[in-house]
């Protein structure tokens, strides 16, 4: 287990080696140099000169990408061109936000998409399962941009139930946060439930196909016990997987929710990043994110492998 | 439709009546079990034998109502100790499998839960029959100690994964019998299993069945494991028993053309391939849902004409409880065995492919895992060799390190006709790659899918033979003749072809050039005996044409003997003996042979005394000391065998054993107690 | 964005004052009918760079620092200057030195009083940046604590302009405020609210001044809520989580014209987009050029565009950069009329029926509808133009030219012959004129006319507004006629608040005052 | 298809002509045709698919105004002249809608193509070489996967330009790893089978074994994929315009019209958002409706 952890450890630091590699790259491609790009067109040079040899800019781009890489591991992350202040400043409260809100939609959406898809799995090929199936995957069809919108135009603004921003003010109640936070979540409520619910769906069908599902049932267990007992822990390795590889867009790749409810999260900030090309926040949160997607594959393996020992036993020791 | 069944006074156990049952497939009902009649005497074995797909697990799941969401019973009844299991409520069903009826399935590996230790899922079972956490824990530890596992504490405390087959078996029989049933189901329990341990698991539902007087209703594919387990025996063919008596009298005095064809295919009485070709039975099994409205094995025959045809067979009594369904059953005589094409099995003088101690070691994890050490082996010309061993021995290591699939070890070498050929295949040169071919054990997944038969053999024809256009052309048309393929087979793909035509595919594959020597690993363990019985003899056919030389891995002792000359045992990646057939069949033998060769059930009802094999077989990656067989040998002497590596003697002319007991000393009988695992 | 090229640090934001009277800010009077109390939550852009009152380039920026910081000049009725920090001002003869004579009594948030030497250090800190062109930092004097002396560089009329809200970067802070601190590190102002705390992903918020010069604000609490759009700024308001959203484009208001809890302005401004051509070389230029533009010029359709890229709501644009709004405007130049057949005739002139050509064009606000709206008009005349619109970052990239270090920048023309791009709101034509439309760093059409500039220098030596309204005809009628850039029209801005809001004064550049804001019952 | 046996049945049903055979190929072919197009799922997702691409095929003669024109009311609802309402620039939202499908069907499967044939050719040597160009390979596909795809889009696309060819180049970049990484687990499997080492034994070179021998084998699953990624690259392009980076304007492509239009929905104007939004909810549904036939088919044959 131990020797299975160092691996998995040893292939995220370099995975994460690899992500900054990838994301150096493609930030030293954007047109310009960082001084000329932060100042503006109209900047003087020498202004641009001194810019970038503050930020080391100005520096042969293997050096940087060293030095870039050597922050990385020394968790120093420079400072923003938009805020001027540390990146980190800026990341760890919205990335705080974009839990918050990954977590209601997670508490939300994993005991519904489950239920559902155990409900179709008990039901296959009839017309029950057709629905949970269908309904998940035009739910999962429509961009979450969408659903927000929608959500928000219905909710928000006609019938003033929840808020249009999704920005949580301090100091509101855990119970007041709710009507911030329920219609984003809803939206990605509606977008991850197809998903999670058809591969329960799936897990449980073989699952139930299963002979020791057999074996279960021919011991004179009710189908109740059986489900619980015997065909969930087995059925849910897949959805785990589904559910983890989620997280990481969830904290990344809801652009278009946070957008929609102006929250202040990281796939706003990214978005911004992007928009105004403050690389150093660019940066970070790509790292971040990544770090979050790897962390969370790697807790899904662990849960799994817990789970099912059969898989402890192949990856690692 | 309906076939009389035996009356008798008590209740039976089981009690099957003209069950038929259908498979909707597409919306289309298919007849699997045309009309099943048998019962099971309380405290009686019952075995129930057919070739694979005649419908004997369909019944089985019948009689525990567990079947799945497309069958449906269309007509008969099932009856557990005089109760209809069919007409059960839900609840009823329950308390049924809870108390009266249980089921023991082939891979039991599949059959445990992964995700859950062994002693949750024992305790279950008692669990559910109303005890306490401790007493079901306590009742748990009873029943394995009651399917004789040592150290039961230990064992409920693993997961499934981390226990071999025949361990896991017993522990789903402690499961099985957990509410005293008067029924135990066994469907193929020990299919899978290594013969030393299914001989266990044989002698354990043996010894429970006198403890608890629980009828068996036993399914197998091996005759032998039928005769030595049950009283009576059911002969099922296509959804239907065609014949039924005591193991003996079915199984010496076959009286229905298919138990014929079924017991002759399989080499018994020490037959081998010098003597005589083996049985067959034409054809196959009728797809269900066909319609059989007269004999059921009308179309495959030998005796079928129009009698066949039109009427329905009447039940034959041969003796008293021995009926047979037939038209024929008198003349059952006639079914003769075929010739030989060519009877000279002529073994070369020189030795053409020679092994110079070749060793194995894969490194796993870190660890070194010595799969094969120190192997000196020589082939001659047209000579089969015989590889037997337990499973994980290295017998198919060894094959494929010969192919060059694995590079061996330095200082290992390998030669062909005296010169020293290349460790791996991809260096080889051509001549060498065209020596040594293989014939794999799953057909299924030797052939490319995707690929026609034909152009499967064309290229091993243009890369085996060297030749193309036309002439490749031909050379595909005379292999498939040889093989007995059609040019209508010839455009199929794989999937489209049963597991018989698959293998011939593969062994046409292999003689596509000019081989040298083909290894034969475990060709037909999956196919049912008559099948298996038609590719021994094709492959005793090409062995006298061609005299290549086979390398020929089997774990059926039957079969070995049939095909080999010579018969290489092997135990963690040594070999312990080597030597002729005869002298293997005749003895004495090294203890791990005679232990190997004792497990064996005998269909021809001869008695032997069992050798336990004592413990599992040890991880080759940390091999005992000494003699690696010292702690499962019954002749072991301490001191001796577990300190010092025994040298290879020679007992006789050509058969030698690598251990410290001389020929005297093993052909002195051994007495030992009873074993527990 | 809400203030058309202020919003991009790329983008040809042109801030300058000018002694004219801008568009016309319909600014609620503050009432009787207001009440003390209360927080304001305002919608509002997010900073694109760091809180720099120096150095900060957009509205996003400039938007929470006003709160905080003043200037010397205030926002006056209509494009009038009023005092703030400065009671009042006075140039000498010739406009050269100007003299400011500062408030008393006015208070730091952080408790100093606001004297002279706060001045002298600020403008000096400006001297090194954005008003380098007008002063030296030796060019300011103190006379006394609240007496300030500014010797100019050159003589110039609208100075107090630069020191206006109209030239947001020029605030007044603290003597020992250094070079390149930000606003959120040190937010010591003297305006209306004090920040509390500034979050660049939320917003900032502010507690009122009790001891603001003004007088107590009426609200308790400012809130900015930072967004990225329009679209949520206008939800945000019809979703009851703010109480206004000033300056947007009209694009996006849909859904504020139909509502009955909000009260919509409309706001006449300069404000315009600009469709340029290369006049100074390829097909754009010479005599056939000319054709070409002038087909161009009568091939749209101006009233339809402003009906359906604005609904209606702008004003009429006559080919050069005098908004109507401005008091000066000369309405006597004829106004240029869709001429489809003319337009046709034009282009067989000069040789180009049917041409082909591509327009760029910023993905920014109203401008790629305003794009399509027009390849849409051209195609009646024939042309058959390809849309280049691009993100505002690739765009504005392109347009500029200067991508790396080693080059002094040359200005952005464009990068290519024939595009459009946007002009923001400002108090006085000049800078459009100066920097735009000359020979300025903005001058993407090339236009370089001796007449024209020679027209431009006699409108700005003017002092008076009859002499200004006469010396602005020459600079429309050689800008109509060169046509060097199509100018469909001015865009109105919109402010939109609940109807229960009242006193907030917005500057046309897209910030605001709230310390005479306030609720009313 | 039943066994010919040899010991008392010498082929006498073997002699059937080469013709023959060749049909039965073409009807197996034909068999998982059928299979696949008696679902009822394939016929719908079909159905709808077709419909966009006549749309985009013959758009500019289905459409009954033109969508780049203005004219009429903004903003007017559904009428029986404009069934889905006119836009904010009094543009016939159906039209729009109409012409819209070119955008989509141009970009997206060429696209997932573009994706799957990287994914296929670099999973290929993944799966089959295995050992460090595996272990590398793998970790640059791991990296790639831990993006938010979305992001990265943006990214590529702030820094190279939208152009159709940019978002197509970016959205096959994308799928490559996500492409790859089933294909290296299908191929993995696959040369665990004994077929792969029968070839080494016969002396095939290293490419024949993976493009020809393995290939074929793992076309179903390429096949599911190809039909997901579809999806996927519809949504992606989609999502990708509402935040600024899709195919330039003035493209009526769907992802751009419901970016264009969203905020009106709160004024009432919901047809403007609805059918664009509806348009990308019915096309990626009808591909994953296709993807589901299919890969039921393929997985259970
Ligand atoms: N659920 C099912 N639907 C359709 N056909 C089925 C189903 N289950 C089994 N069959 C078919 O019914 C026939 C009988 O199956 P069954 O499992 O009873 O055979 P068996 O005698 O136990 O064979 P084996 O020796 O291979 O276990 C086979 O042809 C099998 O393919
Ligand atoms: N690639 C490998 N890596 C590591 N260990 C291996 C490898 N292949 C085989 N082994 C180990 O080598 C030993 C011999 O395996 P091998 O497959 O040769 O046995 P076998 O006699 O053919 O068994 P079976 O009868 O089950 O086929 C086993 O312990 C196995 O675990
Ligand atoms: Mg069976
Ligand atoms: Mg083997």
């Amino acid at each position: 287990m131990r020797r299975y952890l160092l691996k998995r450890l040893g292939a995220i630091i370099i995975t994460l080696w690899m992500l900054a590699t990838i994301v150096f790259m493609l930030v030293n491609v954007l047109p310009g140099d960082v001084g000329r790009r932060v100042l503006g067109p109209t900047a003087k040079l020498e202004d641009v000169r001194a810019y970038n040899a503050k930020l080391g800019t100005d520096k042969p781009l293997i050096e940087q990408y060293f030095r870039s890489i050597k922050n990385l591991f020394t968790f120093d992350f420079g400072d923003s061109f938009q805020s001027g202040g540390p990146v980190m400043d800026l990341i760890l409260p919205s990335l705080g936000r974009s839990a918050k809100l990954a977590l209601l939609a997670f508490i939300i959406t994993i005991p519904i998409s489950i239920a559902a898809g155990i409900f179709a799995a008990r039901r296959q090929d009839k017309l029950a399962d057709r629905v949970v199936v269908n309904a998940g995957l035009a739910s999962s069809s429509v961009p979450e941009f969408v659903t927000a919108s929608v959500l928000l135009a219905v909710f928000a603004v006609n019938w003033k139930v929840g808020k249009v921003y999704a920005n949580v003010p301090s100091g509101t109640s855990l119970f007041g946060q709710l009507e911030y936070l329920l219609l984003p979540a809803m939206a990605m409520v509606i977008s991850y439930f197809g998903y999670i619910a058809r591969m329960t769906r799936a897990g449980v069908i073989t699952a139930l196909h299963a002979d020791y599902t057999r074996t279960a049932t021919l011991k004179g267990l009710d189908s109740g016990q059986v489900m619980r007992k015997h065909v969930l822990r087995n059925a849910l390795a897949p959805t785990i997987t589904v559910i983890s590889v989620q997280i990481g867009y969830l904290f990344g790749g809801i652009i278009g929710v946070e957008k929609v409810f102006n929250y202040a999260g990281l796939g706003t900030l990214m978005l911004n990043a992007v928009g105004k090309k403050d690389i150093p926040v660019l940066q970070t949160t790509v790292l971040i994110v990544g770090m979050i997607y790897m962390v969370s594959t790697l807790l899904a393996d662990l849960l799994i492998a817990f789970l099912n020992p059969r898989v402890r036993l192949d990856g690692g020791s | 439709m309906s076939d009389s069944p035996q009356t008798s006074g008590t209740v039976p156990a089981l009690a099957i009546e003209d069950l038929q049952l259908a498979y909707t497939v597409r919306g289309v009902p298919r007849g699997v079990l045309r009309g099943v009649t048998f019962h099971v005497e309380p405290g009686e074995a019952y075995g129930l034998v057919g070739e694979s797909g005649c419908g004997k697990s369909t019944t089985a799941y019948a009689a525990m109502r567990y079947m799945p969401s497309n069958a449906v019973i269309q007509g008969g009844r099932v009856l557990a100790d005089g109760q209809d299991v069919t007409a059960m409520s839900t609840q009823e069903l329950q308390e049924f499998r809870m108390t009266k009826a249980s089921m023991v399935y082939q891979d039991p590996v599949q059959a445990m839960n992964p995700a859950l230790r062994i002693g949750v899922q024992v305790a279950e079972c008692f669990r559910i029959l109303g005890q306490s956490k401790i007493e079901a824990k306590d009742s748990a530890r009873q029943a394995l100690r009651r399917v004789k596992i040592a150290d039961p504490e230990r064992v409920l405390d693993r997961y499934p994964h981390e226990l071999s087959g025949g361990m896991l078996q017993r522990v789903v029989i402690a499961m099985a019998l957990a509410g005293d049933p008067k029924l135990l189901v066994l469907d193929e329990p020990t299919t899978g299993l290594d013969a030393t341990v299914e001989a266990e698991v044989l002698d354990l539902v043996r010894d429970l069945r006198s403890e608890t007087h629980a009828a068996i209703l036993l399914i197998a594919h091996n005759l032998g494991v039928i005769r030595t387990m049950c009283d009576r025996v059911g002969v099922m063919y296509a959804g239907r028993v065609v014949e039924e008596g005591t193991v003996q009298e079915v199984f010496d005095n076959p009286s229905h053309p298919y138990t014929m064809g079924l017991l002759n295919s399989i080499p018994r009485h020490g037959v081998r391939k010098t003597d005589r070709s083996l049985f067959t039975i034409p054809g196959n099994l009728p797809l269900i849902g066909t319609d059989l409205p007269t004999c059921v094995y009308v179309d495959r025959c030998p005796l079928a004409d129009d009698i066949c045809r039109n009427e329905v067979p009447p039940i034959v009594d041969r003796s008293d409880g021995h009926w047979t369904r037939c038209h024929h059953a008198d003349k059952i005589d006639q079914i003769k065995p075929p010739e030989h094409e060519n009877n000279d099995f002529d073994i070369g003088t020189d030795t053409i492919v020679k092994l110079a101690a070749v060793s194995k070691t894969f490194r796993q994890r870190g660890n070194d895992v010595p799969a094969l050490v120190s192997i000196d082996l020589g082939f001659k010309e047209g000579e089969t060799l015989g590889l037997v061993g337990e499973s994980g021995s290295g017998k198919s290591t060894l094959a494929k390190t010969l192919l060059g699939i694995h590079e061996p070890d330095q200082g290992g070498s390998i030669h062909l006709d005296g010169r020293l050929v290349k460790d791996k295949a991809t260096d080889r040169r051509v001549e060498s790659i065209r020596a040594f071919q293989m014939v794999f054990q799953n057909a299924d997944s030797a052939l490319n899918r995707m690929w026609t038969v034909r152009r499967i053999l064309h290229r091993s024809v243009t890369k085996l033979a060297g030749i193309h256009g036309a002439e490749a052309d031909k050379k595909v048309n005379d292999l498939a003749e040889a093989m007995r393929l059609s040019q209508r087979h010839l455009e199929m793909k794989p999937r489209q072809l049963s597991g018989g035509l698959k293998q011939r595919v593969a062994i046409a594959r292999a003689f596509a050039g000019d081989p040298r020597i083909v290894v034969c690993d475990e060709p037909t363990s999956a196919l049912d005996v008559s099948v298996q019985a038609a590719i021994l003899n094709l492959l005793a056919n090409l062995q006298n044409d061609e005299r290549t030389s086979y390398l020929f891995i089997t774990h059926d002792i039957g079969v070995v003997r049939y095909l080999s000359d010579r018969i290489a045992v092997m135990y963690l990646g040594r070999i312990m003996e080597l030597g002729t057939t005869d002298q293997i069949f005749a003895g004495p033998n090294h203890p791990y042979t005679e232990a190997l060769l004792s497990a064996v059930p005998s269909i021809d009802g001869d008695a032997r005394p069992r050798i336990p094999l004592t413990g599992e077989i040890p991880s080759p990656a940390n091999p005992p000391s000494g003699c690696v067989f010292h702690t499962r040998c019954h002749r072991v002497i301490m001191g001796l065998c577990d300190i010092t590596d025994p040298d290879t003697i020679e007992l006789a002319d050509g058969h030698t054993s690598k251990c410290h007991l001389t020929a005297e000393q093993l052909s002195v009988p051994v007495t030992f107690t009873s074993a527990t695992v | 964005s809400a203030c058309g090229g202020d919003d991009d640090t790329s983008a040809p934001a042109v801030t300058a004052g000018g002694d004219d009277a801008p568009a016309a800010t319909d600014a609620p009077v503050p009432s009787g009918g207001i009440q003390q109390g209360g927080t304001m939550r305002i919608a509002s852009q997010r900073p694109g760079s760091p809180l720099d009152p120096v150095a900060m380039d957009n509205i996003g920026s400039y938007t929470p620092v006003v709160q905080s910081f003043e200037y010397l000049c205030g926002k006056g009725e209509g494009a009038a200057l009023a005092p703030m920090l400065a009671e009042s001002w006075s140039p000498n003869a010739d406009g050269s030195v100007w003299t400011f004579i500062l408030r008393q009594g006015v208070k730091w948030h952080t408790g100093g009083p606001f004297t002279s030497a706060d001045v002298v250090a600020s403008l000096g800190r400006l001297a090194g940046a954005n008003l380098g062109a007008s002063i030296t930092p030796d060019s300011v004097k103190a006379l006394d604590d609240f007496t300030v002396e500014v010797t100019l560089l050159n003589a110039d009329g609208q100075f107090p302009y630069l020191l206006s809200p109209y030239n947001p970067q020029a605030s007044i802070t603290p003597a020992d405020y250094e070079l390149g601190t930000l606003f959120d590190q040190r937010p010591d102002g003297t305006g209306a609210f004090i920040l509390e705390s500034f979050d660049l992903a939320t917003g900032a918020n502010y507690t009122a001044n009790k001891d603001w010069w003004g007088g107590v604000p009426y609200l308790d609490r400012l809130e900015i809520v930072f967004s990225d759009d329009n679209a949520t700024q206008i939800n945000g308001l019809l979703g009851d989580q703010v109480e206004a959203v000033i300056q947007f484009a009209v694009s996006d208001a849909d859904a504020l014209f139909s509502s009955d809890a909000v009260t919509v302005e409309s706001t006449r401004g300069a404000g315009h987009r600009q469709i340029w051509f290369n006049v100074r070389e390829g097909m754009f230029s010479g005599d056939n050029g000319h054709k070409i533009r002038e087909a161009v010029a009568i091939g749209i359709d101006r009233s339809k565009l402003i009906e359906q890229v604005l609904q209606g709501r702008g004003d009429i644009g006559n080919d050069h950069p005098i908004a109507p709004a401005y008091e000066f405007f000369d309405a006597s130049l004829p106004q240029r009329e869709r001429d489809i057949e003319r337009a046709k005739a034009l282009l067989e002139e000069a040789g180009v029926p049917g041409l082909a050509v591509t327009m760029y064009a910023p993905d920014l606000q109203e401008i790629a509808l305003l794009a399509e709206v027009v390849q849409s008009q051209l195609k009646d005349i024939g042309m058959d133009i390809t849309l280049g619109v691009e993100s505002t970052a690739t765009f504005y990239d392109r347009w500029c030219l200067v991508y790396d270090s080693t080059v002094e920048p040359t200005g952005c023309d464009g990068g290519a012959d024939f595009g459009i791009v946007d002009y923001g709101n400002r108090g006085t034509p000049d800078r459009y004129l100066v920097a735009a439309y000359a020979t300025g760093e903005w001058n993407s059409a090339h236009y370089n006319s001796p007449e024209f500039n020679e027209a431009v220098k006699v409108y700005q030596a003017t002092v008076d507004l009859a002499s200004r309204k006469e010396a602005i005809k020459l600079v429309q009628k050689i800008a109509h006629d060169d046509i060097p850039y199509v100018i469909p029209y001015f865009y109105h801005t919109l402010t939109a608040y609940k109807n229960n809001v009242q006193g907030i004064v917005t500057t046309g550049l897209g910030h605001y005052y709230c310390g005479k804001a306030g609720f009313t019952a | 298809m039943s066994e010919i046996d040899p010991a008392l049945n010498s082929g006498n049903a073997a002699s059937s002509s080469a013709a023959a055979g060749a049909n039965e190929r073409k009807l197996a072919r034909k068999e998982t045709w059928r299979l696949i197009r008696r679902r009822p799922s394939f016929i719908i997702g079909m159905t709808i698919a077709l419909i966009w691409v006549v749309c985009a095929l013959f758009g500019n003669l289905l459409a009954p105004f033109d969508p780049l024109n203005f004219r009429g009311d903004l903003n007017s609802s559904p009428t029986w002249s404009h069934p889905f309402g006119t836009d904010k620039g009094g543009r016939d939202v159906l039209s729009r809608v109409i012409a819209g499908a070119r955008d989509v069907l141009k970009i997206a499967p060429i696209a997932a193509i573009l994706g799957v044939i990287g994914g296929v050719i670099l999973g290929m040597f993944m799966g089959y070489l295995r050992g460090w160009f595996d272990s590398v390979a793998s970790r640059i596909v791991e990296s790639f996967l831990s993006l938010p795809v979305v992001l990265l889009g943006l990214l590529a696309v702030t820094t190279l330009g939208n152009s159709n060819v940019v978002v197509i180049g970016v959205v096959a970049t994308l799928f490559t790893p996500v492409v790859a990484r089933t294909v290296r687990s299908a191929v993995l499997a696959e040369s665990e089978l004994d077929y792969v080492e029968s070839a080494k034994l016969r002396g095939e070179s290293t490419p024949f074994i993976m493009f020809r021998e393995i290939l074929p084998n793992v076309s179903g699953p390429i096949v599911v994929e190809l039909t997901v990624r579809i999806g996927y690259a519809v949504f992606t392009v989609a999502t990708l315009s509402f935040l600024g980076a899709g195919p330039p304007p003035p493209s009526p492509d769907w992802g751009s019209q419901v970016s264009d239009n969203y905020n009106s929905i709160v004024s009432g104007y919901w047809w403007s958002t609805f059918f664009p939004a509806m348009a990308i909810a019915s096309l990626v549904i009808a591909v994953n409706l296709i993807a589901d036939a299919v890969q039921s088919v393929v997985e259970s044959s």
